[in-house]
């Protein structure tokens, strides 16, 4: 008989390559995000706006198919920049909803089991840290939005002929650029309140609060002050603007904005990079090993 | 060979008030006690070689790598067991470290294969199917342990382990440590405030005190330094016997009811002292050299630094 | 061991209530709990929000003063919807929602409320003390918010439309009744938000569902109306404001009515949170 | 009420559940001023007793009393029962002297009567320089130290202390116990929770010890031992040749069992008849085949009966 004594042995295997390990964090996150039904069945929803999409290029494109619905091209929808915009902030809403449902626990459930000089007192830093969480949206979000609207794109492409894709190219530009804005600044967000406020509701309320108070300020400076200024206060107005640069549309939502209301493109794309920087900021100063009392 | 841990002058800060002053010393031992009293800066210390904090001004090595430029190489040598309660919510041990064990570089199925060698190691048995938030505080300190531990590091940082566990789980885990610290694959250095515990588990121990190194010492000779006392507790006719250790020419005291303290002389044995107890019809209940016990080292420590106490 | 004043205290116990060690003990509770609100780190959100409306009302005085002064009986009446809108039903709600709810449930989420229960303090004093201190708190903050409000709207009517309208017209009588509101609304809302905190877990869902309930307290036929404080508020209110085309209308609450009912509603709720907290475990979840 | 109960804490078949789960069973227990200490496996019931006796949970069924007052008039029992919890939390943005004092004052102390109550109880855990620092910036040992004065402050009779010493470094530890034998010898009841077992032997008048929520024993440390007839004596006697040892024990019928120790420098004697083991072993020495380095009983203490009585397996495993 052999007996096998089990001591402590030092690991001599292959290690992963170190720019791969945010990885791990989105990894082990969808484990148990995707064991709640709930929120699968949520994340499948997300994709029937892609497919109705889809549907609708397809019977531009298909004479049979109208005929057979007795419809004629001209009762659709046309399929322009204002369309892929329709697109993008429908999938952007469901992407804001996510956020809501995953992002607030992120980091907060970290540090209320004080788990960060876990992560952090291995070879992995602060920055992989943020990214690996702020990763576990990112993905999700793209996955809704960018990835599909290209797909949409390209389909489109495809069915209208050569020209179109030339001529439309800014088109395919602004889903991806509008998509990375709308995931950046959600993930962020929610990463930084999250590593905020501990309490998971309060985070949610928060992360929705914020849309909707800066949104009554915003409209109220505006009214008051005869201003754009509200408009790049307000978050939803400011995405909107970055949106219609993007896309070179106009108000396209109809929110009645008046003229004066409308901010310019340059300043909503810096007070994104404020938010951002914001953002970032406060990050920093709740991510770390270990809090210092004075 | 490098030693494991050198301290060149290290000095921390926090919002310009000195936390450790000056710190100089070259650690090589298997197992190291990390001693001293609240707020000496024992787990501040740990935190800076963890890289956590900034030095202030000196460096230290671990290994002979550089706090201050290699602390990413470090960070992947050493394991990590927090005082504090530490986890990563709503996950079973198993999955918790082998995520753990995957953020020190090792791939998911290796992960996977070391974290159940780890906990089968510590003894976490079913239990480690079970989520973390269900444990007793003894298996948390186990999980943390074997976390600590699973990617097989060559230096492992234990912040008081053996706080708040029971009896039993506090024998079992300075066993552990006993372990590791004789299968010479890794060193192990331990913050503690139970002397007991620190003298059954280490070889080296450094006393610390407002920042500063109060003591560095190796244990065991320390402890051979000094063998001249000797106490012994008796049952029988103990006035008698210590009468009779007089006639030898030694130095005794009683120092309760049926104990003696002896001080031996040169040429005495503990043989004669049994010669008399077999005469007097004295029971020898308890006998054993008065060393330098940890007590005393930490105590002198304590006070050589600055006189008061 | 027995100190003197230990003797003193089961003296006290004996014969009869112990008005003054129970008006010490509120005193002392008063200060540790004043402190906390007003220092602690969730009394940023509170500052925020009671700073709004100031805000709110400097900007448009700043901005759009003289517009304002031309229409004021126009201004009047913006000022009412403000009120009733923003500070009202939003300020004041959240705030006292805020504060409140905090008093014990912000004591479970920092594990201290075992040191209030390890001293000899009836809990019903216990209770009393904290809602004093969160009513202090809130009133001075919100009713010092409304006049803020007051202080920049009369500004904006301009020079001398605000003396006609502060001195000699409404104004003066405005103030004191949108002031006595934003009291009121304090110790209604305080204590129902006080019980809240106590009965649930988790009391944003229940602060959720009374907010709802208050919001859409318009649609309500008149006997459901009268259970909501913001009806009693309403009726208070010396600028009526219309509540929209869908609304049942009900009788307002004449003062002397809605004024002591208020005030009895509270009591009430008390009472209820006295009840409770003397069955309370401390358990902090998770042990 | 009798005289002598005034005098105790009572428990009278206590039993609590928290739904389904066992907190304690069948307790009956009747303490008397002095230093009880309370002994278990983590979840063996001993936080649960302590806040049972402090009214912060309810027993289910039962009845207590501490000093002829119960648990649930807060109002009266605290101004005789000083309780030191394990909760490591203080309200938020208070100094120690600031906590202690306001604790005093909604005890309802005047100011100037909880000024120097507040010093004093300070003074006693030994915080006076650090009594100006906010209580969030205390190390463990100081946080644990500052909680202890709160407990004492107001001058109880009967201290309540959930591992009061967890935390503390060594030479606090030292001066804690003289302080909790100080107050034992002013006729306080002190019940303390402790797993540092040599620390509970050198200090405790008494020890309860639990075990899944029941008491299996209670009472003095080596009474409880002398009790426990069939574990004979065991005892290590630690020499240079353990096995020729070993081999002339066994000429007395009453020993048991000889082990050798794991580092083959001592041996492990269990013996039924101690007394005339030792004469024996006077002999043996005497004869000069062994030198003896060190003889100690190895199971006389809190550690074996431990062992005994609750076994090695500790927890849930």
């Amino acid at each position: 008989m052999a007996v096998y004594e089990h001591t402590y042995k030092p690991y001599a295997g292959k290690l992963t390559p170190e720019w791969s390990r945010f990885l791990i964090i989105p990894r082990h996150a969808y484990k148990d995000i995707f064991r709640s039904k709930l929120f699968t069945g949520f994340f499948a929803l997300c994709f029937v706006g892609p497919l109705i999409f889809a549907i609708m290029i397809y019977l531009h494109h298909n004479i049979n198919a109208l005929l057979m619905l007795e419809l004629r091209v001209r009762d659709l929808v046309p399929i322009n920049a204002e369309f892929f915009q329709i697109f993008i902030s429908i999938q952007g809403g469901l992407g804001f909803l996510l956020t809501v449902i995953i992002g607030p626990t992120l980091i907060s459930r970290d540090l209320a089991n004080n788990g960060l000089p876990l992560y952090l007192c291995r070879p992995f830093s602060r920055a992989e840290y943020v990214i690996g969480k702020m990763s576990v949206l990112m993905i999700l979000i793209s996955s809704i939005t960018w990835v599909p609207g290209l797909l949409l794109f390209l389909f489109q492409s495809y069915l209208e002929g050569a020209g179109w894709f030339g001529n439309n190219l800014r088109i395919a530009v602004a889903i991806f650029l509008l998509s990375w804005v709308w995931i950046i600044i959600l993930a962020l967000l929610s990463v930084t309140i999250s590593a905020w406020v501990k309490w998971r509701m309060a985070a949610s309320a928060a992360l929705f609060g914020l849309f909707m108070i800066t949104n009554a300020m915003g409209i109220i400076i505006n009214e008051l002050f005869r201003t754009w200024i509200g408009s790049i206060i307000s978050l939803s107005i400011l995405m909107q603007t970055i949106s219609d640069g993007l896309f070179g549309l106009r108000d396209s939502f109809d929110m009645d904005l008046n003229e004066y209301m409308i901010a310019p493109v340059w300043s909503a794309w810096m007070a994104f990079g404020l938010i951002c920087a914001l953002c970032l900021f406060l990050l920093t100063r709740k991510v770390r090993a270990y809090e210092v009392v004075r | 060979m490098d030693p494991v841990i050198s301290l060149d002058g290290l000095g921390v800060k926090f919002g310009g008030r000195p936390i450790l002053k000056d710190l100089r010393g070259e650690l090589r031992g298997r197992a190291i006690g990390l001693l001293g009293p609240n707020g000496a800066g024992k787990t501040t210390l740990i935190h800076t070689l963890l890289g956590f904090h900034p030095a202030s001004s000196g460096t230290a090595r671990l290994f002979g790598r550089d706090i201050r430029t290699d602390a990413k190489s470090i960070r992947a040598l050493v394991g990590y067991m927090p005082e504090r309660d530490s986890f990563i919510a709503d996950m079973t041990c198993v999955h918790f470290v082998r995520l753990m064990a995957e953020l020190s570089g090792l791939p998911s199925d290796a992960a996977l294969e070391r974290a159940h060698e780890a906990l089968f190691y510590v003894g976490l048995g079913e239990a480690r199917y079970r989520k973390l938030g269900t444990y007793s505080l003894g298996m948390k300190q186990l999980a943390k342990f074997a976390q600590a531990i699973v990617h097989g590091p060559r230096l492992i940082f234990l912040d008081e382990p053996t706080n708040g566990l029971d009896p039993p789980a506090r024998l079992r885990m300075l066993e552990l440590v006993r372990q590791i610290r004789d299968s010479g694959h890794a060193h192990i250095l331990i913050s503690s405030h139970l002397l007991r515990d620190v003298e059954e588990c280490c070889e080296e121990i450094l006393i610390m005190k407002d920042g500063r190194i109060a003591s560095y010492c190796n244990l065991e000779e320390e402890r051979k330094a000094n063998l001249k006392f000797l106490e012994i507790e008796t049952r029988g006719d103990s006035d008698a016997f210590a009468e009779a250790v007089g006639t030898l020419g030694c130095e005794y005291a009683l120092t309760g009811d049926h104990r003696i303290k002896v001080v031996m002389q040169d040429g005495i044995e503990i043989r004669d002292l049994y010669r008399l107890a077999a005469s007097e019809g004295v029971q020898i209940r308890r006998l054993n050299y008065k060393r330098d016990s940890l007590e005393d080292i930490f105590l002198k420590a304590m006070e050589d630094s600055d006189g008061r106490l | 061991m027995s100190s003197s004043a230990d003797a003193q205290f089961v003296e006290h116990a004996s014969d009869k209530l112990p008005w003054s060690l129970w008006m010490r003990q509120i005193a002392a509770i008063l200060r540790l709990e004043v402190k906390k609100n007003f220092l602690g780190r969730r009394a940023i959100l509170i500052y925020l929000l009671a700073l709004a409306p100031v805000l709110l009302m400097a900007a448009m005085a700043a901005t759009a003063g003289g517009e304002i002064s031309r229409h004021s009986g126009l201004a009047i009446i913006i000022f009412a919807n403000i009120f009733e809108g923003f500070i009202l039903r939003t300020v004041v709600f959240f705030g006292c929602a805020w504060i409140f709810m905090n008093l014990f449930r912000g004591e479970v989420v920092d594990k201290s409320l075992h040191y209030y229960f390890l001293a000899p303090v009836r809990r019903e004093v216990l209770v009393t003390g904290k809602y004093l201190s969160g009513l202090l708190t809130s009133i001075f903050l919100f009713a010092g918010s409304t006049v803020g409000a007051l202080f920049f709207f009369y500004l904006a009517l301009g020079q001398s439309a605000n003396s006609n309208y502060t001195f000699n017209g409404l104004g003066l009588g405005h103030s004191v009744s949108y002031i006595s509101i934003t009291v009121l609304a304090c110790v209604g809302y305080g204590a129902v938000f006080l019980v809240v905190g106590l009965f649930f877990r988790n009391p944003m869902i229940p602060a959720i569902i009374i907010y709802g309930w208050e919001f859409i307290n318009f649609l309500l036929p008149p006997v459901l109306k009268k259970i909501s404080i913001i009806h009693y508020l309403r009726s208070l209110s010396p600028v009526p404001i219309p509540e929209g085309p869908y609304a049942l209308i009900a009788e307002p609450t004449p003062a002397w009515l809605s004024v002591p009912g208020l005030l009895i509603l509270t009591s009430l709720v008390i009472v209820i949170a006295s009840l409770q907290i003397r069955r309370m475990e401390i358990k902090y979840g998770g042990e | 009420m009798s005289e002598s109960s005034e005098q105790k804490i009572v428990f009278e078949g206590v039993s609590k559940f928290y739904g389904e789960i066992l907190g304690v069973n069948k307790v009956n227990l009747l303490v008397a001023p002095g230093i009880t200490s309370l002994v278990g496996p983590n979840g063996s019931g001993k936080t649960t007793l302590m806040n049972l006796m402090t009214g912060l949970i309810r027993p289910t069924r039962g009845r207590i009393s501490i000093l002829g007052t119960r648990p649930d008039q807060p109002e009266k029992l605290f101004r005789k029962v000083g309780y030191c919890s394990q909760y490591d939390s203080f309200p938020k943005g208070l100094t120690g002297f600031e906590l202690v004092r306001s604790m005093l004052a909604v005890h309802g102390f005047h100011r100037k009567e909880a000024e120097p109550l507040t010093w004093k109880a300070i003074e006693r855990v030994g915080l006076t320089d650090a009594a100006h620092r906010k209580v969030a910036a205390y190390s463990k040992g100081m946080r644990q130290r500052i909680r202890l004065a709160q407990a004492i402050a107001h001058r109880p009779s009967v201290m309540i202390l959930d591992e009061p010493l967890n935390g503390l470094d060594p030479v606090a530890r030292a001066e804690t116990m003289r302080l909790f034998r100080q107050l034992a010898e002013e006729g306080l009841h002190l019940i303390v929770s402790s797993h540092i077992l040599h620390e509970v032997d050198t200090m405790s008048d008494r020890v309860i010890l639990l075990n899944n929520g029941y008491v299996v024993a209670e009472g003095e440390i080596h009474g409880v031992r002398n009790e426990m007839e069939e574990h004979p004596m065991q005892i290590l006697i630690r020499c240079d040749r353990p096995s020729t040892l070993a081999s002339r024990v066994f000429e007395q019928d009453s020993v048991v069992e000889a082990k050798l120790h794991k580092d083959r420098r001592g041996l492990f004697v269990k013996t039924r008849d101690a007394d005339s083991f030792y004469l024996l072993l006077n002999r043996i020495v005497t004869e000069g085949h062994i030198n003896v380095e060190s003889v100690a009983p190895v199971d006389d203490d809190l550690n074996a009966v431990y062992q005994y009585l609750i076994g090695s397996r500790g927890e849930d495993q």
